[in-house]
């Protein structure tokens, strides 16, 4: 029952932090948003009896992830000037068209659901032993494979960031082929 | 080497030329301009002994023929053609004519071509045309024969536009090859028939004979026996006609003159425009199986001869007089073998080939000595200067004009026109405009004489005095222009006409028999032609005497221009036969310009039209090409829209998808 | 206790749509990839309410993958950002576009 | 069996000695070039004299899964077409000694692998090696044309490419076909033609199949309404390219319909005769009116081409012995003669840098010896008795005439119109008054002597004796179908005409198609005629 209310209160603060994410003319406050967005969820996987994962969430997404939003959104001093193009809030007209697509989107997968079978009771308590037992031995190459994803981020930022210049985006298309 | 089993090998007589040929095209670059002219006339010369020598051992030795095999050259189903060579004597006098005449106006060119520019191209091309005219002459099947045939007629095209600087002659040399192109193709369907029908060898006449005899002849794809026979005559008569310059395809020669005047000698006069007299003769049995194809063949003959009359009698430049009555003499001899005269179609032949090439060599001399003067009207009192050409120039035409007794042209004539009236395919009607025609080719004939060499020079050009070569071969053509004759003397004479006797073996049962037996009625006949000709040499008198000869004032429009000649009379009748009655005109508006504008057309079709299609494919794909583009536009949003309506779109598939 | 896992669903894919519709509709290349960011933990929250609804822990396993893909996407994603920034002084998608190469 | 492995691993493996040479100097690469193509020229004609004694065949598994064998087979047509490839090859690089400047090695690499393209298809037995070597061809010669070639060079290149190769796409589509239909009947998986020939195809099958090959070659031949790409292809391409292309590459779909889409779906082949030798008439007319007025020598030869090439498929569809040695015959003769117009043709692009009729005219006097050729090979393309041309229309007028007297008078009368284009292109440069645009223009060299002579002994050797090319021939062509392999073909089997002819052969005017009549393969061997009826045997005519 305790985890049923935790996760109104949750849920509801994660809708509304998310979608102020999106509406904030300011930067930072959409970070900031964002990561009361992730505490929000958080509390959820609390809810669904992962405790650790809530953590991890914590500590990694909210932690590392936001932090170089953060520090990014500083260092390019995005402070919502007045005027900006980039940070304007979308108008309403352009709201529409996507808006019903995410609404279409959302009612499908909402009725797909309903449609499944009934939640089984007996949730595992996310016990952070088995996991790591459960996560060298079953999705051992998933674990290699982020091991690399990681490393390749960081290559790919280390080289692009480096400030070389990017060649011109693109070469000049062939010109027309018939003469 | 040369003589297998006894009897001479008849490869060499087509070998010999077909050799200095090649040795006067390799060696070209590196040998004198002179030397050219001498291998070409030993060439010939040899080949002209090798041609009496194998003539004597088949006349002497009474052998019917010879035939000499080679390889198998053509093996296309039923349609064979082997490299063979077949000699009897309708080939011994064609090889005759050819290599003799030949040899004559070989040596006639060594000085006629002196210091010209292509020489050695010119010998060279001149005894090729001698190979092939005698690969022609001496072929033992057709296919072989259509080697000459073309090999003919493409080194006429070579010859015509010798000159080829100047655009007419090439247009002039086209035009001929293209003409007896069109008469060769319809002579190689022919060909196709005929080896369905009875095989195109002539020295295994068996299957003829057998057809011949046979009630019932086959036919083939399509056509009855009569009907097959009938086309394949039709055919072989226009292949004639294409190459012996008679009415439907003859407006090729009075343009061939634009050669020089030893190839117009040569071979619009006496070899290669008689190769239709030949084709006919070979195949004398095809014709005689049906008697309407003999009488075609006579009418072509007889409206050939008339024509070229006409047109010959008011022509002013001496050499397209000689073209047009070249034109009207090969008609009657299409005549005799319409008229199933064969051998005396041969006969004329012989005759014609001696006399019409002595009148253009001394043409040519004429021309040579006036500084390439070609106009009649502008010569004139030559008799003085040019004394020894003038009398062979005269005895020439004694014998084209057929003056009695005397000429060798009267006595070929005469049978003709003596066989039109007394034989069963001939008729009344051909024998009147036969006779015409002989009134008129005395005129003309006459005519030349008379305001050439008669009478006091128009124009004082000086005379340059032509050196041997140029007058001994018009002395020994015109001894036989006067002594051939008498190789075939009539029956009333007394005595046997060798000629006619001695090809009786070669064309047997399918001469025609005569109807008229009475020799009171043949002595008629004869005199009555020999009066025509010597009215026809006073009539020129009266007209063309040096005092009257009128000089035909320039027409005043220029409307009858025809193909770029203006038209020099007055009257209209007189342009109308001066331009040949103006169907080389007509051609030329209705065929050539119909073929420009039609291949135009397909020209044009083919790049619009044909490559049109493609192009347009190409237009819609480059379509879809802007459509696809219009969502590439580079607006990052724009392509999450397209992802989300995409996802959207899936899901829903799905869900339905799983719902039923 | 029957965990609210078909809502925790529900709530993964109200947030997803946020995510969506921040993508589409913001110009700011730095609001893409934070909505970029909200749409990757809505996937991740699925992953759990999944694994607490089968009851087995491979559902929390991938969480554990989503997050290291994230953080990548984010690095690489943010030194585009920069580079944009360097390069056009602006970090409007829409402008950005339409400036064709010359 | 090494002959022919050698006669395909010889150009492929020169490339590498070739760019191994180019890279030390240009003219290495041309002289080893010339070198590669002489040894496999002398490797073709021992296969010729080989192939005398019976087909040769060798068998390699390439990919077993799908039954694709590397598996070549040369019989007398594909020996014969083979030494036509390394003749002309040859030919090609002797020409192309000066005219090509620019990355010569590249040139010659390409040069090389197309080559090997084109053997490949002459050689193949197996579909998909057979359609490797259809594309491996492609590619080379695009790139001859792309990069060597002259003004429109792109233009043409792509056209080129893209009419080839949607062409081949049908073809596959066909092969294919086939090729489940017969793992369905057999439950054998394999490519080899011998065992797809066995396959029962019901008439629509046979139908479709048909069509789809003969599209797929027919865009090749080219024959009429698909030809748009050769004018542009032959215009555009250095002297090399259009020698090959036309040489060669126009005998490749010629080769397809012969090898592969007749025996394949006969019954289909016997139903659109009529529309073929309709399509091939309309060809030799459109080919030689739209031929008179061009005022580009190179497209004016090229548009004579597919004139020329319509007699050939006359001859192939015309269904009898005469009309398919006539087809092998013009195969070769345009080969050589329409080569030799092209090389005539590069040579004066490469004196004069123009190749427009208007600015050529009474060339004759400045260029003797090649103005001598030029007669020569006009003269040939006419088809003038004692050049090989003749002998090959000749045939296929009377293998026409078998088939319908009208049908073959139709023919005769193609070659009236070849003679008109002939002679335009000898007056229109060498005839007429002098063009003042260019003085004293240097004469052939020896070396381009050389190549033209050659060809002009080639033409005149057939002309005269044709045997040469009819030799190896054997007709009808590879058939090796078992007598009920096709449910509709007429049964009726007709005494096929062989190679020795009696004297005078009274006409049974043979049903339309004894060509298609399958023969069991025994009966094939025993009416050769071998190259030795050469000799001039006296007595009795063979």
């Amino acid at each position: 029952m305790a985890q049923n209310i935790l996760f109104y209160l949750a849920a509801v603060m994660a809708v509304a932090t998310t979608s102020m994410v999106v509406i904030t003319r300011n930067a930072v406050y959409a970070v900031l948003y964002l990561i009361m967005s992730l505490f929000a969820v958080a509390l959820v996987f609390l809810s669904l009896n992962a405790p650790f994962l809530a953590l991890v969430e914590i500590i990694v997404y909210a932690g590392a992830i936001m932090v170089l939003f953060l520090f990014v959104v500083m260092m390019l001093n995005l402070q919502g000037q007045r005027g900006d193009e980039a940070t304007k809030r979308p108008t309403r007209r352009q709201m529409i068209v996507p808006g019903a697509l995410a609404l279409l989107l959302l009612i499908l997968i909402v009725v797909s659901l309903s449609a499944g079978t009934p939640a089984a009771t007996n949730a595992a308590l996310s016990d952070p032993k088995l996991l790591g037992e459960l996560l060298f031995t079953k999705h051992y190459l998933g674990v290699k494979l982020s091991g690399i994803i990681l490393l390749i981020g960081t290559i790919g930022g280390l080289h692009i960031g480096r400030g070389g210049s990017i060649p011109s985006t693109m070469e000049k298309p062939i010109d027309d082929v018939t003469h | 080497m040369f003589y297998n089993n006894g009897l001479p090998a008849l490869w060499l007589i087509p070998a010999l030329p077909a050799l200095g040929a090649l040795i006067i095209f390799i060696f070209a670059s590196r040998m004198p301009a002179r030397a050219a002219g001498i291998i070409a006339c030993s060439a010939i010369s040899l080949s002209f002994l090798w041609v009496l020598n194998v003539g004597t051992t088949l006349v002497l030795g009474n052998h019917h023929h010879f035939v000499e095999h080679h390889w198998n050259w053509i093996a296309a189903g039923p349609f064979q053609g082997s490299a063979s060579f077949y000699f009897d004597l309708v080939t011994f006098a064609f090889t005759f004519v050819v290599a003799g005449v030949g040899l004559l106006i070989h040596l006639y060119s060594y000085s006629y071509m002196k210091g010209d520019a292509g020489e050695r191209r010119y010998f060279g091309y001149f005894n090729l045309f001698a190979a092939a005219m005698l690969v022609l002459v001496t072929a033992e099947n057709a296919f072989f024969m259509f080697l000459g045939w073309e090999g003919v007629g493409a080194c006429s095209f070579f010859l015509i536009g010798h000159w080829y600087q100047k655009s007419e002659n090439t247009v002039a040399a086209t035009k001929a090859f293209l003409v007896t192109r069109l008469g060769d193709i319809f002579l190689l369907i022919g060909l196709f028939l005929t080896a369905t029908l009875v095989g195109v060898s002539f020295s295994q006449q068996s299957a003829w004979t057998q057809v011949a005899t046979s009630s019932f002849i086959p036919g083939f794809g399509g056509l009855t026996g009569p009907q097959l026979i009938l086309i394949t005559g039709i055919c072989f008569l226009l292949g004639a006609a294409g190459k012996s310059a008679q009415v439907p395809l003859q407006v090729w020669l009075p343009d061939a003159m634009a050669g020089p005047t030893p190839v117009s000698a040569l071979i619009h006069a006496a070899t290669m425009v008689t190769a239709g007299v030949y084709l006919i003769a070979r195949f004398h049995i095809l014709f005689a199986l049906s008697p309407n194809l003999m009488l075609a063949v006579a009418i072509v003959g007889v409206l050939t001869a008339f024509y070229g009359a006409t047109s010959a009698f008011v022509q002013t430049d001496i050499k397209r007089i000689l073209a047009y009555s070249t034109i009207s003499q090969i008609g009657y001899m299409f005549l005799g073998l319409g008229v199933g005269a064969w051998s005396l179609a041969v006969f004329h032949f012989f005759t014609h080939a001696f006399y019409k090439a002595l009148l253009f060599m001394a043409a040519g001399t004429v021309i040579h000595s006036l500084h390439n003067e070609q106009n009649i009207y502008n010569m004139g009192g030559l008799r003085t200067k040019l004394k020894g050409t003038y009398l062979a120039f005269l005895a020439g035409a004694a014998s084209l004009a057929g003056i009695p007794f005397i000429t060798a042209g009267f006595y070929s004539k005469d049978a003709i026109l003596w066989n039109t009236l007394s034989t069963k395919w001939g008729s009344p009607v051909i024998y009147g405009i036969a006779m015409l025609t002989a009134l008129m080719t005395a005129i003309y004939s006459f005519r030349l004489i008379f305001v050439v060499f008669h009478g006091t020079p128009r124009k004082d050009i000086h005379v340059h005095l032509p050196d041997r070569l140029l007058t001994w071969p018009l002395y020994i053509l015109a001894f036989f222009a006067i002594v051939a004759g008498f190789l075939n003397l009539p029956i009333v004479f007394g005595v046997t006409p060798i000629w006619e006797h001695s090809f009786a073996r070669v064309f047997g049962e399918w001469q025609a028999e005569p109807l008229i037996h009475s020799h009171a009625v043949e002595w008629m006949a004869l005199l009555g032609s020999g009066v025509l000709a010597l009215g026809g040499a006073g009539i020129a008198w009266l007209l063309y005497s040096p005092a009257k000869a009128p000089m035909p004032e320039p027409a005043g429009d220029i409307a009858t221009v025809e193909n770029n000649t203006p038209a020099p009379y007055k009257a209209v009748w007189a342009n109308f036969l001066f331009h040949g009655w103006k169907m080389d005109g007509f051609y030329n508006k209705t065929f050539v310009r119909g073929f420009r504008i039609t291949s135009g057309v397909i020209a044009w079709i083919d790049r619009v039209f044909v490559d049109g299609i493609f192009e347009a494919i190409q237009a819609i794909v480059r379509g879809f090409h802007a459509l696809v583009i219009f969502f590439q536009n580079g607006r990052v949003s724009r392509y999450a829209m397209v992802m989300l309506f995409g996802a959207v779109a899936i899901i829903t598939i799905l869900l339905i998808g799983s719902q039923r | 206790m029957t965990l609210p896992i078909n809502e925790a669903l529900i709530l993964s894919c109200i947030l997803f749509s946020i995510g969506v519709l921040g993508v589409v509709v913001r110009r700011n290349i730095i609001y893409v990839l934070m909505c970029i960011e909200i749409m990757m933990n809505a996937a991740g929250l699925a992953f759990v309410a999944a694994s607490a609804r089968h009851g087995s822990l491979d559902g929390q396993a991938f969480f554990l993958f989503v997050l290291p893909v994230a953080a990548a996407e984010v690095a690489i994603g943010l030194a585009i950002a920069l580079l944009i920034f360097q390069r056009y002084k602006t970090l409007d998608l829409w402008v950005v576009a339409r400036t064709k190469e010359a | 069996m090494t002959l022919l492995l050698s006669l395909l691993l010889i150009p492929l493996l020169g490339t590498a000695l070739v760019g191994l040479s180019g890279w030390v100097d240009r003219n290495f690469a041309r002289v080893a070039t010339l070198i590669i193509m002489i040894v496999d020229l002398a490797v073709a004609i021992i296969l010729m004299a080989r192939t005398s004694g019976g087909p040769v065949q060798v068998i390699h598994p390439w990919i077993p899964s799908f039954g694709v064998s590397f598996n070549l087979y040369v019989d007398g047509l594909s020996a014969l077409l083979i030494l036509l490839t390394t003749f002309i090859g040859v030919i090609a690089v002797i020409i192309s000694w000066n005219e090509i400047k620019e990355k010569v090695t590249s040139f010659h690499i390409w040069m090389l692998l197309l080559q090997t393209g084109i053997l490949i298809v002459f050689m193949a037995r197996d579909m998909m090696l057979f359609y490797f070597g259809w594309e491996l061809m492609l590619v080379p010669m695009f790139f001859l044309i792309g990069v060597w070639g002259h003004e429109e060079k792109l233009y043409s290149a792509i056209k080129f490419f893209l009419f080839t190769f949607t062409g081949s796409i049908f073809m596959l589509l066909a092969l294919l076909y086939v090729y489940f239909q017969h793992a369905a009947q057999t439950g054998v998986l394999t490519f080899d033609l011998t065992q797809l020939l066995q396959t029962e195809l019901s008439a629509t099958a046979q139908t479709w199949v048909f069509l789809g090959l003969f599209v797929g070659f027919a865009v090749k031949v080219p024959i009429f309404p698909l030809h748009t790409w050769l004018p542009d292809a032959h215009t555009q391409a250095p002297t090399a390219g259009s020698l090959i292309l036309a040489g060669l590459l126009l005998k490749t779909g010629v080769y397809g319909i012969m090898r592969i889409t007749i025996p394949m779906a006969p019954a289909a082949a016997v139903y659109f005769t009529p529309w073929i030798i309709g399509l091939a008439l309309i060809g030799i007319f459109y080919g030689a009116l739209a031929a008179y007025p061009q005022r580009d020598f190179k497209r004016l030869v090229a548009y004579s081409s597919i004139a020329h090439l319509g007699f050939v498929i006359l001859g192939v569809f015309v269904g009898n012995a005469a009309g398919y040695q006539g087809a092998v015959l013009q195969m070769v003769n345009h080969g050589l003669a329409t080569g030799a117009l092209f090389l005539i043709g590069g040579m004066l692009q490469q004196r004069t840098h123009t190749r427009l009729f208007e600015m050529f005219g009474g060339l004759w006097r400045q260029m003797p010896v090649l103005g001598g050729f030029l007669l020569f090979f006009c003269f040939a393309s006419l088809g003038i008795p004692g050049t090989g041309n003749f002998i090959g229309e000749l045939y296929v007028m009377g293998g026409a005439f078998t088939y319908h007297p009208l049908v073959g008078a139709l023919t005769v009368f193609g070659i009236l119109f070849a003679a008109a284009y002939s002679l335009r292109i000898f007056l229109a440069t060498m005839h007429g008054p002098e063009t003042t645009a260019f003085k004293n223009l240097p004469d052939a060299s020896p070396r381009e002597t050389l190549a033209l002579g050659t060809l002009v002994a080639a033409l005149v050797a057939i002309g005269f004796f044709p045997n040469l090319v009819t030799g190896p021939l054997y007709y009808p062509p590879d058939l090796s179908v078992p007598q009920s392999g096709r449910a509709t073909t007429p049964a009726m089997v007709m005494p096929v005409e062989t190679g020795t002819p009696s004297p005078v052969l009274a006409p049974t005017s043979p049903p339309l198609h004894t060509y298609l009549l399958p023969m069991n393969s025994n009966q094939l061997s025993d009416q050769r005629f071998d190259i030795a009826s050469l000799s001039p045997d006296q007595q009795e005519v063979r």
